[in-house]
């Protein structure tokens, strides 16, 4: 990868994480629960990489990170999770439900797993009409315990449709090791993919390169028409998450602390921003120019939230609209 | 010259009408006659358009809603509509938002097709009527048809409309013969079967062939009844429901479901709201799951008999 | 001395009374008051008697009902409603079926609690209102509390008697306050909550405590309304109803779900063919899916001012 | 196994034959669909050799055999599938919910896994309540397909549950060999429970002794606390079954086609019932004796059909009754 590649890289991460950290900052403005992509910037910025503007991507509850990576305009996104008026959602998605058509994300569906078996139709529609493009299908650990994800896996292998299945596994590990996670009972979550005779990958998903080149390889083999990949992105649980609501416990993310190895905690240490950060100064690049970058991506998302905090509401009318075809 | 045919024939005609019009048109699966009514041929006919699934309800139906989203049209043929519940995250909390959460700018327009109501042997688990909890889903075009042109109409409503939709038809329904018009009717619209001017009869799929029936064995005994057909369930025409039960005052509401959750307590309570002057009925199935016993069926599903006396009993005659 | 307790403390407190009095009973999963109702503690309290299923609906359920088959109750919080969709098969056409079919020799006492309605930025996935297409299911027996009396009565009637149960739980009930008797109440009497000559507002779950509301602001311009709450949705207990509502002949029906396949809409239906000289009338929650902005929600969902001003209309003041 | 023991065996199939076959050939008393059990007598007969009265067994949509074998009453069985009164369940369940609760068989689901995903709680009942016995469930290959089958090998492999999965699988292998059948995508349906750490094992469901041993060992382990096991019994489909309703087209058992290898076509090599008087005539029983076991089951069956066809109805009040709990 060149170097204006991975710069671009970076700044992907950098948007999600910093569109992230600003909403927890301001979660009193948020009605209800919200899910933060904090940790998933690897797999999100991967995705940005891998995605063509023909590919349609299936999200989850958890989907901030990949939209803010794949350039969604992060001021309708607050909009939406603030539920002002402003795209053409209106304040009836919010955060769970965001979407960018226009960027190959149609829908996004909360129900765990819910939205695999969705992607699985996508992927049918780009075989059967010879569309262009194929589909990503993003879930968490937590969907490997659903019936639809088997029936999906089963399905998008039968059909050898055009289909990534991308698990961002953020479960703590079973504590003897002889389990996934402790809800499940496989030994390991690729090797459900796999007994569907679905090529699987497990990668480390904190580390941003090894991450962009599995999925590198999984797009280009599906692309190639080689029917569906899985790939199982072991992520560290993001210490913030546990609670209710996201908390910024670990703290702003300070980019100086690639230069600091040790300085901090063992969060720093599984950062996949950071990761990439550190990569970028091993091939010689400047923290400062890292820091300008930050700083841009910063005082962009600020603009974005300062923005979508001022708008205005949806009229009530907005509500009944929509409902059923004209 | 009015063409004629059986509601299976119907069936089957406007399905390979659509097929034809529209050749990206998929099918998962292909018992939509098959097993319960005469085959038709689709299976060898268009046996290149169907796609079979293994036994994955959730998958299956969640698919035709992804492949809806982006372009592609399906039809997913259920067979008998318990399998559905199997599915039914996807059909009531997948279909139904799509168009809502984008603002109108994406759509899922995808169909399904369920065999609902006693078909008589089928037992607890095999003679469901979704509906009473179909209706409930904003989003969902539900459809009941009850005669040829209804079928005719639904098929081409679900196939081309821009809606997730579910077909609720009905195995019994099959050798009812009726008039098609030249084009595909406004399934939207409530259509008068029969008039009379004692009472109104309002219900949809087979409970509609049943109040006929009714009313021929009513006439017979000097009582005057009317029956509507109302073959969209979701969204309920209010407006046309009301205007086309205005002339009566005396209205009978019959439907298989049973009566908590039923279409029909719905359009009850709409046109008992709006008209508080009408002496109005529920006539539903009793509240048991289907029992085998054809005999035991019949104690508790509404038939002809049970309908004229309903009519009776509301009229003190 | 009465003992007064706001819901969630009733809720919790009933079910430490029934996990300490069965000391077989097993939940399967923990989110009852968690994780939108404060934490009672019975996470840390009753964690033995906790097994944490996986993401799995389906089995889960399933696996309830056939642990009630073999002698072992359960209670499973499924939360929010529209989780209880990935399982609705077992729920809605397994434990409903085991009595009937074994001729009552066999049952299934299992309990499932969900979290139902318009939380406020649930949106269009977490907001349902599923007690209108579980009260259709015969077999099924659908609670719907709306004060701690209530609540208490639900959880006792569901973990010790002899149908499948489905609590039907709102989030924003959990402050409501009210008195207790000193033992669980019999769930299947309607309550009446506040007598009024004028009109009679019928519902059941929270839109009891905004017709509660609502009445204080009737009252306030001399309007008398009465609030009768129907706690037991399934089998609804007509005869009760009908003897509750004798003395009005001007009923309002209030209910969260959407209109088609409402409760209320069956109520309405029981209480006009009773009695044709009832001015009834229905309010519900539009017909959309749940928006995730508030004031979107408050377009669509029936609110104590809603409830006072239908009245209005209905009296003609 | 012992001479008696084995005669015991060809006893419990052969009164699942002659049951099935007797109701063919009287099907147009039998209002809908029914499934017969022709082909999975060994099944059946393992199940009815390795059961407890303690156990507990969930069968399926095709539960005559197993119900014939495990010694249901069959009058009762058939009054059910005529629709007439009886036995408890009065005419409301019919051939697809036949049950025994005396028998251990409390409730038959007719939903393809649903039966699977019960049998999990009545495992955990078992489990916690430390009950006596275990729990079987049986499936066809079909309920592979379904999500809930995933899901409940999943909790039964975590909760280490009693249970026996039994697969009875009479799928049409696929072309070319390289999946399960040609609605799974996984090369075999044992790998299915195998990836969730269960013991699987596959054997040829024709060979009654194969089954029953298989059976046995896998039964063993579970009462052990070995936690749960997979058989996948690998059946012959018999052709019978092809059409809506199954017709008698490879004729009524002779059982004297045991003494004539190759006498029968395909089918006949496959008949788990002749293979059974096959290794019984091969260990020196005689074949008269044999036919004399067929005449006094055949009698019985005829009898028990007879009386039950000539049974009343039950009153119309019997289908509102057992609803709600009185
Ligand atoms: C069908 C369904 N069941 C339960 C939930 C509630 N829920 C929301 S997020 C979540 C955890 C999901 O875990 P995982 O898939 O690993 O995603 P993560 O949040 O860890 O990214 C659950 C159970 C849901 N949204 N849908
Ligand atoms: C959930 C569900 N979907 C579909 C059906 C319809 N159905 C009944 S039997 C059957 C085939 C089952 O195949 P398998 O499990 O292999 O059993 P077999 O009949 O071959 O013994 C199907 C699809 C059903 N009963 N339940
Ligand atoms: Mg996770
Ligand atoms: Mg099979």
């Amino acid at each position: 990868m060149t170097g204006p590649d991975r710069l671009r890289r970076l700044a992907a991460m950098l948007r999600a994480r910093r569109f992230d950290e600003t909403l927890i900052a301001n979660a009193a403005l948020v009605t209800g629960v919200f899910h933060v992509s904090i940790g998933h910037e690897g797999v999100a910025a991967a995705l940005a990489g891998a995605r063509r503007a023909s590919d349609l991507i299936m999200l989850n509850h958890r989907n901030h990170g990949a939209l803010a990576a794949i350039g969604t305009d992060l001021e309708v996104c607050y909009r939406e999770i603030l539920g002002r008026d402003g795209g053409p959602q209106r304040g009836r998605a919010g955060s769970l439900h965001l979407a960018d058509a226009a960027r190959g994300v149609p829908y996004t569906s909360a129900m765990v797993a819910g939205g695999v078996a969705l992607a699985v139709g996508m992927a049918l529609a780009k075989q059967r009409l010879g569309r262009e493009g194929i589909v990503f299908a993003c879930f968490g650990d937590g969907a490997m315990g659903e019936g639809a994800m088997y029936e999906s896996l089963n399905l998008a292998a039968l059909w050898a449709l055009p289909l990534v299945f991308v698990c961002e596994s953020n479960a703590s590990a079973d504590r003897d090791g002889s389990r996934a996670n402790v809800l499940q009972a496989a030994r390991t979550l690729t090797g459900l993919a796999d007994v569907h005779q679905i090529p699987a990958t497990s990668v480390d998903g904190g580390d941003p390169e090894a991450m962009a080149r599995t999925m590198d390889d999984a797009v280009a083999a599906v692309r190639g028409g080689g029917g569906p990949r899985f790939i199982e992105a072991r992520l560290q649980p993001w210490p913030g998450n546990a609670a209710f609501l996201p908390r910024l416990v670990t703290g702003e993310l300070d980019l100086s602390d690639a230069e600091r190895p040790g300085a901090a905690g063992a969060w720093s240490a599984a950062d996949p921003v950071l990761a990439e950060a550190r990569a970028l100064l091993r091939d010689g690049v400047a923290l400062a120019d890292l820091l300008v970058l930050d700083r841009s991506v910063r005082a962009s998302v600020e603009r974005a939230f300062a923005s979508a905090a001022g708008a205005p509401s949806a009229p009530d009318s907005v509500a009944m609209s929509g409902v059923w075809a004209p | 010259m009015t063409l004629v045919l059986r509601y299976h024939e119907a069936r089957s005609r406007a399905l390979f009408r659509e097929l034809d019009a529209n050749p990206s048109l998929l099918l998962l699966g292909g018992a939509v006659a098959l097993p319960f009514n005469p085959d038709d041929g689709l299976l060898e006919r268009y046996a290149d358009r169907i796609l079979w699934p293994p036994i994955s309800e959730f998958a299956t139906a969640a698919a035709a809603i992804g492949a809806a989203m982006a372009g592609l049209r399906t039809l997913v043929p259920i067979s008998t509509s318990s399998f559905m519940f199997y599915g039914w995250a996807p059909i009531v909390n997948e279909a139904p938002n799509v168009r809502y959460l984008s603002g109108g700018t994406v759509s899922a327009p995808v169909a399904f097709h369920v065999m609902a109501g006693s078909r008589r042997g089928g037992a607890a688990q095999h003679e469901h009527t979704p509906q009473a909890m179909l209706h409930n889903v904003p989003g969902l075009r539900v459809l009941a048809p009850a005669t040829p042109a209804d079928v005719d109409a639904a098929v081409h409503g679900a196939l081309t409309g821009d809606d997730p939709t579910v077909i609720v038809d009905n195995v019994r329904l099959a050798e009812f013969e009726g008039p098609l018009g030249s084009s595909p009717a406004d399934i939207r619209l409530p259509t008068l079967l029969r008039d009379g001017s004692d009472v109104l009869i309002v219900s949809y799929s087979l409970m509609v062939q049943q109040a006929l029936l009714a009313a021929g064995l009513l006439a017979n005994q000097g009582i005057a009844a009317a029956v509507l057909d109302v073959a969209q369930l979701a969204p309920l025409p209010h407006a046309e429901l009301l205007a086309a039960t205005e002339r009566h005052d005396t209205v009978l509401f019959v439907d298989e479901s049973r009566a908590a959750g039923s279409p029909a307590s719905h359009m009850l309570a709409r046109v008992v709201q709006a008209r508080p002057r009408v002496t109005a009925r529920l006539l539903c199935t009793l509240d048991a799951p289907a029992p085998f016993a054809p005999a035991l069926v019949d104690a508790i599903v509404p038939g002809p008999a049970q309908i004229a006396a309903e009519v009776r009993a509301l009229l003190g005659r």
